[in-house]
């Protein structure tokens, strides 16, 4: 087992990686950019060192740099997280070069997931089922009008070397194909260096099913049942659930032997996932590996108990699985909200700023991977995501009653989040339904507008505005005293009397 | 003691008076008794009538941010502003004509130049911040009057990035 | 089901029951003394009543006053949570009388097992193995005396009317019995308005072990497996789990058949609990039932998925169980530590106070049930719990170390706690073995000093202390506007600058 | 700028001063720069050559509560109590004497009356706090000189509740 693990990531992720090491006896280096000096990650960490300025490509993208660092620090492997270079087979082939392990699949399998053109190929050569589109990467931006026609519209554009939503875009009509191809280049360039896009066809509200594999060193590939993923906007999930409401066994089993098929074809190792789309008939497509933790991993922690992160770590540090396929069991049911720094009230536009007061919701069955705190500040050059709200219960309809609660009982003020907006979305009789596809947010959430607050509760909040004034206004006679009191930890707030008394 | 707060828009007059161990609420219409304290510096209870709340609450410059059963409302000092309702009613109107970034961020393309005609929700540049594009879009048909930014630029959500002018 | 439920206590149990019932839809109201204005149970129900004085004699204790506040807010169902008047057969009765639903046995299996000699004859008479001592009430301080003489020392003073370690005392040789009884009345009076006490055959470092049953009002039991309960401390369980390290599964399902035999002679329903003590040669005894929800009920919930308090009020409303005793499965280990405000370092005497500051340890497999908070006072009235912690992972020895890094994690400042304790016991290599006995503390803690302060954390302490001096300083020269900014959350407190930069 | 503190009853002499964007640290043996952030009003973050420490702390009037690597520590500072470290273990050479509660409670019990003559370990009274008897036993063997309690009693840790005599 490794000693010293260096972790190439920041925010959430890292804490959970972090976390995950502590309990395992392993010693941690956090890397931060100078925007995350005071980030939650570098306070954590065993050690911390900084490895450049803000912009991400200076600093979380810097691998030379964060080879170096390890060097340095003597840590024995690096963990990527996701995003970043988690899915960069340059890193993790320089990794392999520098006798740093990288806790991931291999650079070779690594770059031919990477690649959705090849690995599209493959797939399709060992008879696994994939979505009609194209399957080399276009030298000349005509082969995409051409292609385009041949599969017909609507089509998705899609980077070939990220996820996550990024660069994605659904083109309905001709016109919008050149506008789009360039959107989603630069985004792809921006996100993951590599502008290369391709495009498939766009299947018509499907569900999106990912199965979640485990594959160690020695052969042994075990898929620890399915993710569904369908609540989506702008290509990001943002809902995950597990098991899916749209699987039964019959059909999980076989995706679920389609995964590690997958797995054992593109010769991959380390934890991974394996997507697939779903349409109305059932009929399932491959979509593409994501060659990484994924943020969603907490729900199948939660329903198989198995930890993927020291799963992870094991694996990479050549243990062999210690489970097989058939002690593994999905019990109750988990969902995960993703909590991003939006305003849904305003096309979902980033919200950076000062997290004013932070609190977390927590209880039995509620899980919060987070990586912010009260006081901290949400940079803008960074994936927007928070924090997700993780809840198990003995059933999906208790999962749900609970997820809607621990959203209430979660408080964010100072940045606009997506909480509210999920508390409806959680609440809505098709959610309830399991009616999930990757269209519910523009059929059901199009022109979403929040909720009208009840009268109660404004007048609630106006009485205390106004205590909240009369104990503000009091400073304006003696204000150095009562702010300094205010502030003080030693003053017993709570026995503090209004008006002098 | 007399207060005025906006929400949403829209001006509350009312009053809180101590009186003994609690308190009296009056907002014109119905006077009640409640009951307020201090939890710790986030945290108000108040209780109304054996109904219990819990306010989470911050502050940021002029505006407070509440939060009670899990929902959150913005509340405003009419004196925080420098200008009514009324009036930053009538300045939305103009501002509207001044595009602004959405939040903060880079520019990293402006699709138009100076006196060039726009419609209605065509792009005008984008900006990117937290690894999205955001287009900023003309609110107007009318034409581009002035460009306040260049390519690369990083700007705040605060000044106007492009002014357009209404089709005469 | 019920609409509203009105929650009979007050601490990290009332704010348990209050999530349940969130969760379930059900309204809540909370009843507080005076001293419980700020606590947070009151804070986190839809209603709150003051019903009385501080002393729980004159509020959490009365019970024509809880009575009537349930009339008047009208709500249905009373939860009494543990201690207070849970297993007040005489509440209870007042309940049912009241045309309120108890939401715990019915008061006339309550008086039975409430009454430790009767149970103890009826258990006898069952078949059931008990432990030699009194079977019959004395009536005569002599009657302690002859019986001890009988069974032989070293004895065991109990209260009949509660549980908790309250009113215990082991005693080893005749002169010590007076003065012990005299104690043990006296604790027994002051925790459950009933002085009387009995004598049991005092076991040598037996392990205790109970099972968790369910019985709903149409005769359908399940047990939900045991938990190990033996690391006691004056006779007050500290840490909790399960599986037991003792048991093997033929003796799992014996003593699991036992406890609900033991129920079921009882005429017992709702949630309870059935305790063991089990000797060296793995021979086990009846000792008593616990006629409520346990502390320790978490390490139960994580482990088969079944949330207790949910069963409670299905139970109560009149719904029959939803599974079967076949349905039931362990699932990973699970590890309780209860976190008590007292001194590990002056004979743990209680620590009352302001918490100036609170962490609470949040991570995969990590849950706490809290009743304080940052700025609390803890009250010199109740009982000195604050807290539970529990964790659960895929085995023993995972959630162990999982339990060392969350109590390393667990910060609360300004009163004495046992989290430093704690952290130690479960580090502790007989700890990690699973020789766990009732002995334990007694045989591995006796002399408990603390650990001797690393270097390394002395000279950051210094450091961390010099910094905020240095910035408490600066108010000297400007005092009231650095205060109010310290104080403000509105200040970029990470950004703020020492030295007037 | 230099400090004292005291740990343990141990007093501390170090310094820090502020360099740039860090501190230098030194405890009169050795020197070195750190990295210091108050990260939050109760978390400093401390980077001492790649190390990473965050530290919570709270002030309860003269003391400091520290935890840092899930270890609490206790820092005073030696203006803050009135005697000096040597003063105040003459001090409590002659609070032996003095018989104080352990916490606030009550007293349920007082087991002895003045002049009586006790034995060390002998029990003097009994206090209870959240429902936990507590025994006050005599530090020494010799004479009860003043009961200043009753039962009944609501008492602080602060006041002695019964004054003892060594024995001539």
């Amino acid at each position: 087992m490794f000693r010293k693990i260096l972790i190439a990531n920041r925010g959430e992720i890292t804490v959970r990686i972090i976390k995950a090491c502590q309990e395992m006896g392993i010693s941690t280096v956090a890397v931060y950019s100078e925007a995350d000096r005071e980030s939650l990650h570098v306070q954590m960490a065993d050690e911390a060192v900084c490895i450049g300025p803000a912009p991400a490509i200076e600093s979380y993208l810097n691998m030379e740099r964060i080879i170096q660092t390890a060097h340095q620090m003597k840590a024995e492997a690096i963990h990527p997280g996701y995003g970043f270079l988690a899915e960069n087979a340059d890193f993790a082939k320089k990794c392999e070069q520098e006798n740093i392990i990288f806790i991931g699949p291999n650079s070779k399998a690594l770059k031919l997931v990477g690649d959705k053109i090849r690995s599209r190929q493959t797939m399709e050569k060992a008879g696994i089922p994939i979505i009609p589109g194209m399957k080399s990467l276009p030298q000349d931006i005509s082969e995409f009008k051409n292609e385009a026609q041949r599969i017909g519209y609507p089509v998705m554009i899609k980077a070939s070397a990220g996820g996550g939503g990024k660069g994605m875009r659904i083109v309905h009509e001709e016109k919008e194909l050149n506008p789009s191809l360039e959107a989603g280049m630069r985004e792809a360039k921006s996100a993951f260096g590599d502008e290369s896009v391709y495009l498939e066809k766009f299947l018509e509200e499907p569900r999106h099913v990912e199965f979640q594999v485990l594959a160690d060193n020695h052969g042994n590939i075990v898929h620890l049942f399915e993710r569904e993923c369908s609540i989506q906007r702008r290509h990001q999930k943002i809902v995950e659930e597990t098991p899916s409401p749209a699987l039964e066994p019959a059909l999980r089993a076989k995706m679920g032997e389609t995964a590690k098929k997958v797995i054992e074809v593109s010769g991959y190792n380390n934890a991974g996932t394996v997507e697939f789309l779903l349409d109305k008939e059932k009929n399932f497509y491959f979509l593409e590996v994501n060659a990484r933790l994924q943020v969603e991993h907490p729900v199948t922690e939660l329903t198989t108990g198995v930890d993927l992160v020291h799963q992870q770590i094991s694996i990479a540090s050549g243990e062999k699985l210690s489970f097989s396929q058939e002690a593994l069991h999905q019990k109750g049911h988990s969902i995960e909200c993703r909590i991003y720094a939006e305003d849904p009230l305003n096309n979902f536009l980033p919200s950076s700023g000062k997290v004013l007061f932070l609190k977390e919701p927590i209880g039995p069955g509620v899980r919060h991977d987070g990586g912010i705190y009260s006081g901290c500040e949400v940079p803008i050059y960074y994936d927007p995501i928070l924090a997700k709200l993780i809840v198990w219960a003995e059933n999906r309809e208790l999962a749900r009653q609970r997820m809607v609660k621990a959203l209430e009982d979660y408080v964010i003020l100072g940045i606009k989040t997506t909480i509210g907006f999920l508390k409806d979305l959680i609440s809505h009789p098709q959610y309830k339904a399991g009616n999930t596809t990757t269209g519910f947010i523009k059929r059901h959430f199009g022109q979403w507008e929040g909720k009208k607050k009840t009268e109660k509760n404004l007048e609630v909040a106006l009485i205390a505005s106004a205590f909240e004034s009369l104990n503000s206004l009091q400073p304006r006679r003696g204000e150095e005293r009562l702010a300094r009191e205010m502030f003080s930890p030693w003053q017993s707030l709570g026995k503090w009397r209004i008006g002098g008394k | 003691m007399d207060f005025e707060f906006i929400i949403d828009n829209k001006l509350h007059k009312i009053s809180l008076e101590k009186k003994e161990d609690c308190f009296v609420f009056s907002d014109g219409e119905k006077t009640q008794e409640v009951n307020i304290k201090f939890i710790s510096p986030h945290v108000i209870s108040v209780l109304i009538e054996g109904r219990s709340y819990q306010v989470y609450w911050a502050r940021d410059k002029e505006k407070r941010y509440l939060s009670l059963e899990g929902e959150e409302i913005v509340v405003q000092e009419p004196s925080a502003s420098p200008e009514g309702i009324e009036k930053r009613e009538e300045k939305s109107r103009e501002d509207e004509l001044k595009v602004k970034a959405p939040m903060p961020g880079k520019v990293i393309k402006i699709n138009v130049s100076e006196n060039e005609k726009v419609r209605k929700n065509q792009t005008l540049a984008i900006v990117e911040a937290m690894k999205m594009e955001n287009e900023l879009k003309s609110t107007i048909d009318g034409y581009v009057k002035k460009i306040f930014i260049s390519q690369g630029e990083l700007v705040d959500s605060e000044k106007p990035l492009i002014e357009l002018e209404l089709k005469e």
